[in-house]
């Protein structure tokens, strides 16, 4: 019996054609109302060169039930955190509770245009205040932003301000000296390519081999004297703190620089230590990430930019303030926050600007707050308490059978390698694709790109000791297979509806969308 | 568990952070609440946007459409909403066939070759095809002509504030409302020409003839649309001549939900494809010729080309994307035509109707769509104030909260959600409001 | 490609134990407001002997990750009628709105105490008078009751109403001669259950060979003096209209019985024919099938009966009415009905009795209604066009392949045999098996109970053509299998997670709960 | 499609339907609304239930109680709430196992040992254990002792009115609101006793001295339990001695719903297995020894016993049931105790306070759980219609309704939803009713 939970079964799965090949003309899945004012002709509206003269033709013509099922259908190819555990490292696939899915959809909320009235809003500005207060607390940074859609935005953001603040302080001369921006290797993608966009030449710091920044490195290209800043994730992207992280901070400030610090790994930290006490000047989080608000399979996200005192002015505008009120940021924020006046504030002539319309992604932030609240001070950090204590384990689980590059003992995540199933042949993508088989979604990959190799493992506080356990007996089953049997891993998945799938002729010829059949090919 | 790692308490698990740096105290959050606490402090909260369940002519970049029941069950599906982005595609095909026919919606109604699998919004999309521009034509002027939306403006400046883009504005014609002619603004250093339509002021430009300018410097065109609807009746972007079209997608099934998360829609030239930001699905199949999806040309992105790469975005708004999918599918090519006709007459009716208004005018005369501008005989702020004390109205947008020297107009959205009778009461309360 | 389409793939399935093998002690999915008032010793508040001393011993410890895991694990195990064409004959699977969904949840209605007094329930009161007069009008019947709870419950309401009526006309002597109900040899198992609740015998009337109920037979039985009544199914189970209906009610009205059609067929009639008009006196119907409020893997249903105004006073109480108005039961009733006032009637000293506390099953009738108003007066006739039209499109394609033992042309459903294929030994449950491998929830088998190896198939409105078209080649399909590779459909189904199970052997032990392993032996 | 079956017109479809009895006529109900219309439409229904928002203490055999949000989200799954009775098991397992855990459940909580799949609610459970004490026992007499639910009465009152059964009332106590000593009704020919407990009045009735009682003359003791959260705090009716149990299920997170669909739990002794109603899952293996779950002992069920079944039922509550078993999953072992705890307490909080008010007493002094009758100085229903309209307050059950005799009794009702807040609003609604 134990073997039959821990992998997967097969079962019947249905086809489903693109909907575009469901199409029958003449079906619809709608009704309106009937138009009830006196219907003008068109013409006497807009003139003919104006309108659309392709009668919308190729979008789908089908019923309702026809969606239902399309949909349904499609739906039941996808793996989903709903189903079991979701390890993907640097990810942070925790459950998304269904209550935080109903805030969202309270009609007040759901239903209120953004260009409101602020006096006529004051409930939605509300939430956003005691979310920028809450996450203040949680980050020691007092000066919050919720306008960024997604961590890369809030990267793009951060570093920014950082620019704007070195324009600031050392004026168009001075600052057109500092144009680079240091990275670890092991940092994520989004890292270079937010520095990029705001102008900034990377350079890139080597970790050490003990998986942390490299502070000769650093040093050295500090000493350059052209370093605008510093982009550092903690824990880094191995999973590992930088214990350095107090000096790093100090040997950037001392060549002038900043210290952007890429917050999505915050699980590992939330109630345990804040960024704003190590040093950091501005950071971004994931709602999507630590603060549980779903995926939805590609976003949406919301990645809120927080930064001291001294960066403050330059966040985007609007702020969303409490007017009148002295009230420090580290304050608490009760639930239920309205008696004071909320109003936006656009007054900040250093702002880097807007990056976004409206106010970001608001929905997420309902979400986020609702966690927040629903765990409690001590629930978020038990929460991280267990994220780490689950790395831990699966740690400790996988190191008889895989290669762990980095002896310190990981925080949220962890990253082991291929290299002892190399041997036979058997690659960090067969043992994901293998993992499939098992009836768990693989880990993150090939990724931090430092790692060759890289399995990077992300269970979660999510995920119980049955579930751990489970994982675990998985991975090893695989690395005896690799042994035993390395056909076997190297087909994987045996049990998906579709095998692997050939990504490079895709990408030589690829084919972005559906297009009618010619006449000539359509079957007769 | 704890033990079996050879630790004695949870403080150990932290030992590699220094010790002050371990917070010694609390969070000073709340302590946790139950689902009924929680519940009834956000429905408290909600109880305080007295201006959600008004009746609304509010649009200027968001707009208050109908949203099949349909669409919301089915991004509830566990599913679809706690996934994540469709890395591992022989367990993410739901996701993918999803987005691949979001993609093909977006080229059908933009009238475009190719679309992404969106873009974290409208203005984030429009500055990200300004990027593109640049990239594509390495030039570096951009000439944003007529009304775009305000906020797109900021976004688009602030997202080129490093780039070395120069930015220049080509003026609204004072009678019309659409773009004033910009030619002489363009010249061979022009990347791009970019403009929205139905601009902000509700007023339809004339893409076609700006495509031809823009195109006869070597400049792309750009077009935004902010109202998505629009594309069930308007000449296609594409079908005028655009090279980039962007577009916010919160039209297409999504609440307003105070102005997120919606979606950008962003779609462009086949021969551009590699120079798209963001994610993109393709076909693909696997050994036994089974037809799937995957991300492909990855290399345009950070994972791979970091700062080289087309742009910075990686999670974007995949459930949004689904949403609208979801709605255009429900829809359906008719209901997309009916739904936009019924805007237009009934944004028409309501314009005939307050033109006859003493002291009111509509002051521009170019082709709308649902939206228009209404000049009143007194401050907009106020008289929509009255309104909605009054009346319970939300009775559009005072164009003060962007442009201060037109203290007396607002714009007025209409659409298939607001009744006759709805339409009625506006004009009745503004009539009540200047008596 | 055609064929991909056609019949399922295997894909991945996870395992699940049982929820109690899942538990672990001290975890826990809920959280409550703290008690906000002085606490009092249990031992002040109950006496000990009336308390639990199993300390709930059992009942499962687990988180709500765990539970919404183990729930979402396990509906991948269902098919439904979200994922394709589910032709359950007699079932009437169709299409379950969405929208239908949203109104039973309007907090107004889903938050409403059943014993609120009348005038602060007047919105939820008109519901159920419009839903009356609705299908007063569908079925041209004019008294109709709502409370019974299923098809079978309605049955039983429908036959104590005749007894109660033949009670009240005969006198206690009188009636006592007439305790035989007449039931065809086609009937649901329902009807004599129904009929045997309400202290009838039954005589069971023969079928002809056409498929329809044998007036000789009927004459003959109607001779003998003690009927009470005939309960018929119309169109009958074998999808055939009793063409003869109003004959066979003379026969029985001339007896002195009463004619009880069992309405499970609707979905044949609704806006073409009424029973009302047919000579019937009572019936019931299946919201849940004809009116699409969803079967929920098994129920809730809501089973209204219907009668003439003669049988009106025999309804169960309380009737819910209209106060003061004298407006005819045909007359529709617009979806705003509310301006009037709605109360309960007790007053009806001839009435059966009550059959369920309360109303019935509400939020049934709620999702009718919607059902009914979204349709439109013409929809629903055309809903009724579209299920029969789709039933004889399959009946003309399967009839090259499969046995088709009555001639008649159906009306919304058609039955086959497997008399064709049993030459090969196979039989009706392996067909019904392997189509399964097809991505098809199988048909009704072996019902009618008079049709040997009867396969029922009911399409429903709910289908395209594409999807007819399927379903007829994948039958065909396994006519052929049947004959080229019988033992293909003999160990059907191929592709689920569990293959058949040995019904046998759990109804000769049967294990109808968990319980805990012993402790000896319980692994270690 | 027509024309491939030779028909001319979709009206040649019902041929065999004789022309007089076709309807010539549309039907006279109302046209097709759209989603917009029709949803107005009910919530304007909906806004006509003034009560639905109220403060409120009226429970009398349904409850308000927290429902977790993840309850909704499971049952609304297409898989469970589409797909029908699980006739084939191997394409209905979610189904199957999720109701072998409720039968699971439904034998821990009433202590017995074995529960079917649900029957329609409680008051039908109940008349259904009546009648299978009738083929147990082969006897006649049925004997219903204390305050049963009256309309659980009229239920069983008109199920067995043709089986041939004497029901007969031992009646309640007036001092301490139990069952009186039905010692005297029983006899050789007694079926069965039945009580309920808590009974209508909120009393905890002695059900062990009633399955003595019961048993000393071979009758068997059926208990019923409307509130079924009691049973997370009380002895089990197994516990005490029941032979059959039965309950609304409705506590574990159903709405109110204006009185359904609800679903009755019915649980008896192992020997008597056979003679249940309803259906039964129970475990099986397939060939290679996997675990499944089927519907079985379908014998005694009338699609293959036809007159000859335990029951005529057949769709019972199948989606409540689930409903039923994730709300008791969810809440757990710990959770049931504690909202059985929450309410005992409060409901005695509010007891005490009462009984302090002048005027005001609490009449019935046997143990309860969260249900008591009150005595007012006045007519009940008048005090209840004033608190409604005054306070916004449903203050409880007036007795009236059931019992023509109690003119000033209320039957009061508290759940841990009640606030001390709310209960000393009440109090407050009490006093100034009473000035
Ligand atoms: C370490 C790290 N930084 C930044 C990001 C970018 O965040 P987003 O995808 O929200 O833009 C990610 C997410 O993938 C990440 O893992
Ligand atoms: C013909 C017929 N009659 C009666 C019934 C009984 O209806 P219900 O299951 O709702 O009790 C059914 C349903 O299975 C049926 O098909």
């Amino acid at each position: 019996m134990k073997s039959d939970i821990t992998k997967v079964t097969s079962h019947i799965n249905p086809n489903e054609a693109l909907i575009f090949e469901r199409s029958q003309p003449g079906r619809i899945g709608y009704r309106l109302p009937p138009l009830d004012v006196d219907e003008q002709p068109l013409a006497d509206l807009l003139p003919q060169n104006f309108l659309r003269n392709d009668d919308l033709e190729g979008v789908p013509e089908v019923s309702e039930v026809d969606v239902i099922r399309h949909f349904v259908r499609m739906s039941t190819w996808n793996y989903s955190i709903d189903q079991g555990m979701y390890p993907l490292g640097s990810c942070t696939m925790k459950y998304n509770s269904r209550l935080n899915e109903k805030v969202a959809r309270i009609p007040g909320f759901a239903g209120l245009h953004p260009l409101t009235e602020p006096a006529d809003a004051q409930g939605a500005l509300a939430v956003i205040y005691n979310l920028q207060q809450d996450l203040a607390e949680i980050t020691g940074l007092p000066g919050i932003s919720l306008q960024p859609a997604a961590g890369a935005h809030g990267e793009m953001t951060g570093v920014m301000i950082i620019r704007a603040y070195i324009d600031a302080r050392d004026g168009e001369g001075g600052s057109a000296k500092r144009r680079t921006m240091l990275i670890p290797d092991s940092a994520h993608g989004t890292n270079p390519a937010s520095a990029h966009l705001s102008g900034f030449s990377v350079k890139t710091i080597r970790s050490t081999s003990e998986g942390l920044t490299d502070l000769e490195h650093l040093r050295e290209l500090c000493a350059v004297g052209d370093v605008a800043g510093l982009m550092l994730t903690n824990p880094n992207t191995l999973g590992l703190f930088e214990r350095n992280i107090q000096e790093i901070c100090r040997i950037v400030h001392d060549a002038g620089g900043l210290v952007y610090m890429d917050g999505a790994n915050m699980n590992a930290l939330v109630g345990v230590a804040r960024p704003g006490d190590m040093g950091v000047d501005v950071i971004h989080l994931n709602l999507h990430k630590t603060f549980s608000t779903p995926h939805g399979g590609g976003g949406p996200g919301c990645g809120p930019c927080c930064c001291t005192k001294e960066l403050e002015p330059f966040l985007p505008v609007p702020r969303i303030v409490r007017s009148g009120t002295g009230i420090p940021a580290g304050e608490s924020s009760s639930a239920t926050e309205t008696a004071a006046d909320f109003k936006l504030d656009f007054n900040h002539p250093q702002s880097i600007g807007r990056v976004k319309a409206f106010f970001g992604n608001y929905g997420m932030m309902l979400r986020a707050l609702a966690y927040i609240q629903t765990h409690g001070n001590d629930g978020l950090r038990e929460a991280t308490e267990a994220a780490v204590l689950n790395a831990r384990y699966i740690a400790q689980g996988l190191t008889s059978d895989f290669e762990k590059p980095y002896n310190n003992p990981p925080m949220h995540e962890v990253v082991f390698t291929d290299k002892r199933q190399t041997r036979k042949g058997v690659h960090t993508l067969d043992i994901a694709k293998r993992l499939i088989d098992y009836g768990f979604h693989p880990m993150t990959i090939y990724f931090p790109l430092i790692v060759p190799g890289a399995m990077l493992i992300e269970p979660t506080e999510s995920v119980g000791r049955q579930e751990l356990d489970q994982f675990v007996e998985a991975m090893r089953s695989i690395a005896r297979e690799a042994i035993e049997d390395p056909e076997l891993v190297l087909n994987a998945p045996h049990t998906t509806r579709i095998g692997r799938l050939d990504e490079a002729a895709a990408a030589r010829k690829p084919v972005l969308r559906w297009k009618p059949k010619r006449k000539a090919d359509a079957a007769p | 568990m704890l033990h079996q790692l050879g630790l004695n308490s949870a403080a150990e698990l932290f030992d590699s952070i220094p010790t002050d740096l371990r917070l010694s105290r609390d969070l000073n959050t709340t302590a946790a609440l139950s689902e009924i606490e929680l519940l009834a402090g956000f429905e408290k909260l909600a109880a305080g946007n007295k201006a959600a369940q008004r009746t609304s002519f509010l649009g200027a970049g968001a707009y208050q459409h109908y949203i099949p029941t349909i669409v919301d069950h089915i991004i509830s599906r566990s599913e679809f909403f706690t996934a994540y982005t469709p890395y591992q595609p022989e367990i993410s095909q739901g996701t993918l066939q999803a987005i691949f026919e979001f993609q093909t919606l977006v080229c059908q109604l933009t009238g475009m070759e190719v679309a992404n699998a969106s873009m974290y919004d409208g203005s984030t999309a429009l500055a990200e095809a300004v990027l593109m521009a640049e990239r594509v034509t390495k030039r570096s002027k951009v000439v944003a002509c007529g009304a775009i939306h305000p906020e797109y403006l900021d976004v688009i400046t602030t997202y080129v504030q490093h780039a070395g883009i120069e930015l220049v504005h080509a003026p609204v014609d004072a009678q019309t409302g659409q773009a004033s002619d910009p030619t002489l603004l363009l010249d061979n250093k022009t990347a791009a020409l970019v403009v929205q339509s139905p601009n902000f002021f509700g007023c339809i430009e004339d893409v076609a003839a700006l495509a031809d300018k823009a195109h006869s410097v070597g400049a792309l065109l750009i077009v935004a649309v902010t109202e998505a609807i629009s594309l069930g009746l308007l000449k296609s972007p594409g079908a005028c001549g655009a090279d980039i079209a962007v577009a916010e997608g919160q039209s297409f099934g999504v609440p307003l939900s105070f102005g997120g998360p919606y979606v950008g829609l962003f779609a462009t030239r086949e021969k551009y494809a590699r120079q798209i930001p963001g994610r993109l699905v393709g076909e693909a199949f696997d050994k036994d010729g089974r037809r799937g999806f995957v991300l492909t040309l990855a290399t345009r992105e950070q994972h791979i080309r970091r700062e080289k790469a087309t742009s910075n975005i990686c999670t974007n708004e995949g459930l949004i994307a689904l949403a609208a999918t979801v709605y255009l599918e429900t829809m359906g090519r008719r209901g997309l035509q009916e739904v936009a006709a019924q805007c237009a007459q009934k944004s028409a009716y309501a314009a005939r109707r307050i033109a006859e208004l003493a002291g009111f005018s509509i002051p521009l005369t170019a082709p709308r769509f649902n939206e228009f501008v209404v000049r009143a005989p007194l401050a907009a702020k106020e008289l929509l104030s009255c309104l909605a004390s009054d009346g319970n109205i939300t009775g559009g947008l005072p164009l003060s909260r962007y442009f201060p020297d037109r203290p007396n107009e607002f714009l007025v959205c209409v659409t298939e959600m607001n009744s006759r009778a709805q339409i009625d009461s506006l004009v009745e309360g503004l009539t009540q409001a200047t008596k």
